[in-house]
């Protein structure tokens, strides 16, 4: 129904350019304009405040969300209208957040009625800010290796253990994670998916400081946490690492978008900017950004399809995991480039280039890590044998 | 535009044309006719004709099929498989695509499977149709062609040639160019079989004052590259297609032996260096599955296609290369035999690359649409 | 020319230094002044003069240990391993080299440790002398010197400065240039530190109007280039092996890492990928070594030494980035984190890779040399 | 000693000035050109059969062997000083064997006096052919399992079984193979190296068509043949393995040698001749040949260090492995890149382009295959665990 789309993206359009504070419209898109939201979240601008509200009134902080949580009603066509025309007014994205990437997909998944009113809207409309608690230390890819337990006391669970790499839990209200509810159980069973108030006593976070000299990440400890009961555990008791596993391969389509560079839809000459005349002119590095735009281009198109067999039913399933083995080693592949571009230039830390090319270092490893991808691939998609 | 996903029709369609392949043309039926000195099967290409593939780019008021790009490309992708020769690429997709515009009489017999197309396009070792130096002097009202094509597919096969010639300017300009749609048996028109690695019908054309009347240009004159390009660009999607079919046809065949062979007492296929670089080639082969499919839908979408079409090809070409390396070495001492079918893959995508523009031509269109 | 393997006496330095920089320049001691915001340690430095490491280029007569380029390689490799930061590579590698041919009496106070000099080259984001626009005008028999440097090696913490600056000619003619060796607190000379990623001493210098004499001149006016030639060479040869040094130091803790580390109930160590991906790295660590090598060898004996120090510094920087993506890749986690060392490494390669030229600069002249 | 080996470059270089047929002078390197020897070798030309002749006379077919086996005793450095001078000549190698690329350094180091003064000298003045049987169906990269079997008759060994990739073997005099002499013994003990006559009753070879057309290797049968015991095991019996393994080594070096383009000197220029203008000026071409030039200077350097090593009794040892693995990994390279650079036009086999290219492809899989090599390294270089 190319009419109907071509009204919407009018809609759409005019929307954005009224409702857009002229103060966004093409700013740059990094860690000092983005928009985490949260109990003590304090915006970077009235504008930012503004264009989150307005946002979440038309349901657009969640576009595919159902309506009554603050989500849009949007389809997949549409949010891809959406999208494009967020891009091409230059509108910053109004929230980001570990909820609507993570949580609330598994909410609307897995989750009762009440788990989906009592959080989701708070996703929609910025209040709470979540984070993932599923790695542990000396777990490293071996993600159902979970250690933290949480015991039955009747009314609540009381919660012990160590979660790593939790992104931003000195920032987060809540945090969902994997704890081990049986331990008598063999390994991936046992496990729950449980929400916990960050709030709580006994839970303590100490930032981890990465070689980019960010700190995104914490440790994250739970020393006897009580869990009230009531709505802690998303999907069937024991049996959370099928919550866990279904927000893997969500996770991994995420970080593999970037490989794209659809969600900034932004060449690499955007990104290098004016190039040194003698870096313009050798051939390895030409070659080298020749390739990764090819290859980037064609990868977008395969998110896409990718995307089109999955809401076609046809179930995309474990190649997902090629998504994000590719998405993320293409990510690698474009920073190097960058610095290469940038030559001395990008080497002050100043300049703002060598900390994001350090931090797609982690892509792939975070999420699940290009050899377990591999792994995946060969194992359940190639079906090919373990001896 | 459709979604890059094949619609039931085209499901249909791949289904038909694969159950047709593996029963007339499995990769058996190439070496037969490698063995034969044979570049195709007539006998297979009047069925392929039967059903529609010939005319699969003709309008249905020429008697085509008229079933589109993405269509084409989806057959040449299952003919890639299985490494089935026929005038496809040349005939089907590139001539008809050219003598389309003007509505030619002879696209009729494009679609029945009679008329059979030599591209005289090239002139050097690399793709490069505004390289032609090929001149057509003006004799009255004729033109008397003379030069040489290299790299002319279905050279020696075909009843009629498009050849590229030059009426006015010099070599290295896009203007000037004049397409001609002649007679293969022309007086003055020499053909020698260049004998490709790859067995297929590629040929060295000698004009010599060969004869043409205005009736037989195609488009414009002087401007014979506008009535060529959308031709070329059907005809590298096409071509893109195929090698995307060969490189799942090489790894299918290379997956089946990890999965069978055994070595100090383990399935080959077990090792996890030989998993992570399938588990790589599976992935290389998915993204450029997009890359292909877009193509056709670019193409019949009637956009700007050059980018598009470009990227497919490009993407083929690296695919096909990392794919034909991997099954020969996968594969070991008997992927090096002649007895053994995978180096008639190699063979194949080594000369894809090159036909129509090779990666680096291809890249480099991508690339500047990006601003590179 | 003497063979590629360490001869005895190299063989015992080589020793010698390894038992010494573990004991005082591990890596914690590079972590150590990163945190104190301190490029180098200058204690250390004094005890590596008196071991004759800053007169490892300077004749004996001028009070040096003049063991000759392979011998300051073998120092940069052992340097390298363990991120062991010094003014070894500008003072007593680059400015001995550009000071030794005019006999310099600054020659002694290199080879005591006492004179530390900056390297006011390039003033682009590639390294480019012939750019060099930096405007040397004379006044008299006196010059002022105007214009801005970057990417300054020791450029703060350096007593004295070479600085190429353009007496005649215009940018990139490579005529016309003049080396000149002043103080660094001479009037109008500002030095800001840019923060670099490695946590070394770079910085941008800016001459406003910097009074130099005839006496400040190295080699011959307007022929600045040749006298410093010989410099970069040598340089470019020392920062490989640094390189080359740093490549082994974290393939060696990668490796650690692999026999120790155990995941899904096995020594990650076991996995055949990593295994095939460690082995590949050690090849391209030894395919490296002997380019290194080489390129001392050359150096030392006197013959053309372009082609050989540009093959090492493009392989050392290639290596090297190979070395520090599988160390952080291997790692996993923990690899990322401040509290570990791998970044270290990927940064210093990162900033070797771009210092002295990079990867395409160093093999288009190895390429040339092979009629590229 | 520079002085000394200065003359010997100068005494060296006016023997070749003055033995050289002119004929030769600059010939093409082929399988046209070279020279095999053997009972049944036909030579080229007469030119061919001088310069063989002469070279033998002056012991420069097998430089480095001892003199009273037709050899040069050269040193290392003097060889290589020869290598260099009949490069500068133009003259092409008198004489190519297996029988000097292999059977001559295993009767060196293990054979009896009486082997050594029975094979050595027909070696060296090319009048015996050898090829090698190692290779059987089925086994692939797992050498040691033999299944050709010698059953031990008294005055004989009764051989049946076969061998494949056995190089030339129909053109061959003489093989050298892996029998299994007990067979109750463990896969790498019980295994013998056997010398047999190809003319010995029961001895059939089938050439094998290659993809690139040639048929450089045959397969070997052995129906009852008889092998008089006298002088035909090779090391102590049930050893052979021994035997095999230091030949290995040898053999990974000579064929990684290839890739360094040491041997023919030739660069990529060289062997693309001239480029076609849009090759020339395609950044992704040139490009990778630039770095193809870079990593085979290197490879050469390596090999000339390695050989160094060797010479100073440092073991090279398990660390060959490299050597065969990178040289053939960037033969295959080298080969690629000129195909690409030549186009078209290397497309038809006239061309001389595609047969070599393909040829290529067998590099990393005879003589240990690249993973082979890998694991080679890894296991025993790097001293990776196994679990």
């Amino acid at each position: 129904m190319p009419d109907t789309s071509e009204d919407f993206r009018a809609e759409i359009a005019a929307w954005i350019a009224e409702n857009l504070p002229p103060a966004l419209r093409g700013a740059p898109r990094d860690e000092t304009t983005i928009c985490w939201g949260g109990r003590n979240w304090v915006f970077a601008s009235e504008a930012q405040r503004q264009w989150l509200e307005r946002c979440h009134a038309r349901g657009l902080t969640c576009p595919r969300w159902p309506t009554d949580v603050g989500g849009g009603g949007l389809s997949r066509a549409e949010e891809k209208i959406l999208r494009e025309e967020m891009l091409n007014a230059g509108a910053p994205s109004p929230l980001e957040s570990f909820g609507i990437w993570m949580l609330g997909p598994a909410l609307l998944k897995f989750g009762t009625e009440e788990q989906k009113q009592a959080h989701l809207p708070d996703i929609t409309a910025g209040r709470i800010r979540w984070c993932q608690g599923y790695s542990e230390p000396g777990a490293g890819s071996d993600l159902a290796n979970v250690q933290t337990r949480a015991e039955d006391m009747g009314d609540h669970w009381l919660v012990n253990g160590q979660k790593i790499w939790t992104s931003y839990a000195n920032k987060a209200d809540k945090i969902f994670a994997l704890v081990r509810t049986d331990r008598d159980a063999p390994k991936h069973l046992g496990i729950s998916f449980m929400l916990i108030d960050m709030t709580s006593p006994g839970v303590t976070t100490r930032p981890i400081k990465l070689i980019s000299g960010a700190s995104p990440f914490c440790e994250t400890f739970f020393d006897n946490v009580k869990v009230p009961k009531e709505g802690a555990i998303v999907g069937t008791q024991d049996r959370g690492w099928d919550v866990a596993k279904y927000l893997l391969t969500h996770e991994r389509e995420m970080i593999g978008a970037g490989g794209g560079g659809l969600l900034s839809g932004s060449t690499l000459t955007d990104m290098i900017g004016t190039m040194d005349a003698d870096a313009a002119q050798d051939p390895v590095l030409r070659a080298e950004a020749m390739e990764l735009e090819v290859d980037a281009m064609a990868f977008a198109l395969t998110m896409e399809r990718y995307k089109d067999m999955a809401e076609a039913g046809q179930g995309v399933g474990h190649a997902s995991a090629m998504l994000k083995y590719y998405g993320t080693e293409l990510n690698k592949r474009r920073h190097e480039i960058i610095m290469s571009a940038r030559g001395s230039d990008a080497l002050a830390w100043e300049a703002g280039n060598a900390a994001p090319w350090l931090r797609t270092k982690a892509n792939s490893i975070e999420g699940g890590t290009s050899e377990v991808m591999l792994d995946i691939i060969s194992k359940r998609v190639l079906d090919l044998p373990s001896k | 535009m459709e979604k890059l996903l094949d619609t039931e029709d085209e499901t249909l369609l791949r289904d038909a044309a694969r159950g047709f392949l593996d029963e007339n043309a499995p990769v058996s039926a190439f070496r037969a006719n490698r063995d034969a000195g044979r570049a195709f099967d007539p006998a297979l290409w009047a069925e392929m004709a039967q059903m529609g593939w010939a005319g699969v780019l003709v309008p249905e008021d020429h008697g085509g099929a008229d079933m589109g790009h993405r269509a084409a490309g989806i057959l040449a992708e299952e003919m890639g498989k299985t490494l089935a020769a026929s005038p496809f690429l040349s005939s089907a997709v590139i001539a008809a695509t050219a003598l389309r515009a003007s509505g030619s009489d002879r696209l009729a017999q494009i679609a029945s499977g009679e008329a059979l197309y030599a591209l005289a396009i090239d002139e050097h070792a690399k793709h490069a149709p505004a390289r032609t130096a090929l001149a057509a002097r003006r004799e009255g009202n004729a033109f008397r062609l003379s030069g040489t094509k290299r790299f002319v597919a279905d050279g020696t096969s075909a009843g009629r040639v498009l050849v590229l010639a030059r009426t006015s300017g010099a070599e290295g300009e896009a203007q000037g160019l004049t397409l001609f749609d002649i007679d293969a048996n022309r007086a003055g028109l020499s053909r020698q079989a260049m004998n490709s690695i790859d067995a297929r019908d590629f040929a060295t054309l000698d004009f010599d004052a060969v004869e043409a009347t205005g009736d037989d240009i195609v488009g414009e004159a002087d401007n014979g590259l506008a009535a060529l390009a959308p031709a070329l660009r059907a005809g590298q999607a096409a071509l893109a297609a195929e090698l995307g079919g060969l490189s799942s046809g090489i790894a299918a065949i290379t997956l089946g032996y990890l999965k069978e062979r055994k070595q100090f007492d383990r399935t080959i296929g077990s090792f996890q260096a030989l998993q992570h670089r399938a588990a790589h080639l599976f992935s290389e082969i998915e993204v450029t599955a997009s890359a292909i499919a877009n193509a056709g839908r670019v193409l019949d979408a009637g956009a700007a296609s050059d980018v598009a079409v470009s990227l497919a090809k490009a993407r083929a070409t690296q695919t096909a290369k990392l794919a034909v390396m991997e099954g020969v070495q996968m594969h070991g001492g008997i992927g090096m035999t002649d007895e053994y079918d995978a180096g008639f893959f190699m063979k194949r995508a080594r000369v894809g690359a090159e036909w129509l523009g090779d990666y680096g031509h291809h890249a480099a269109i991508v690339a500047a649409s990006r601003g590179l």
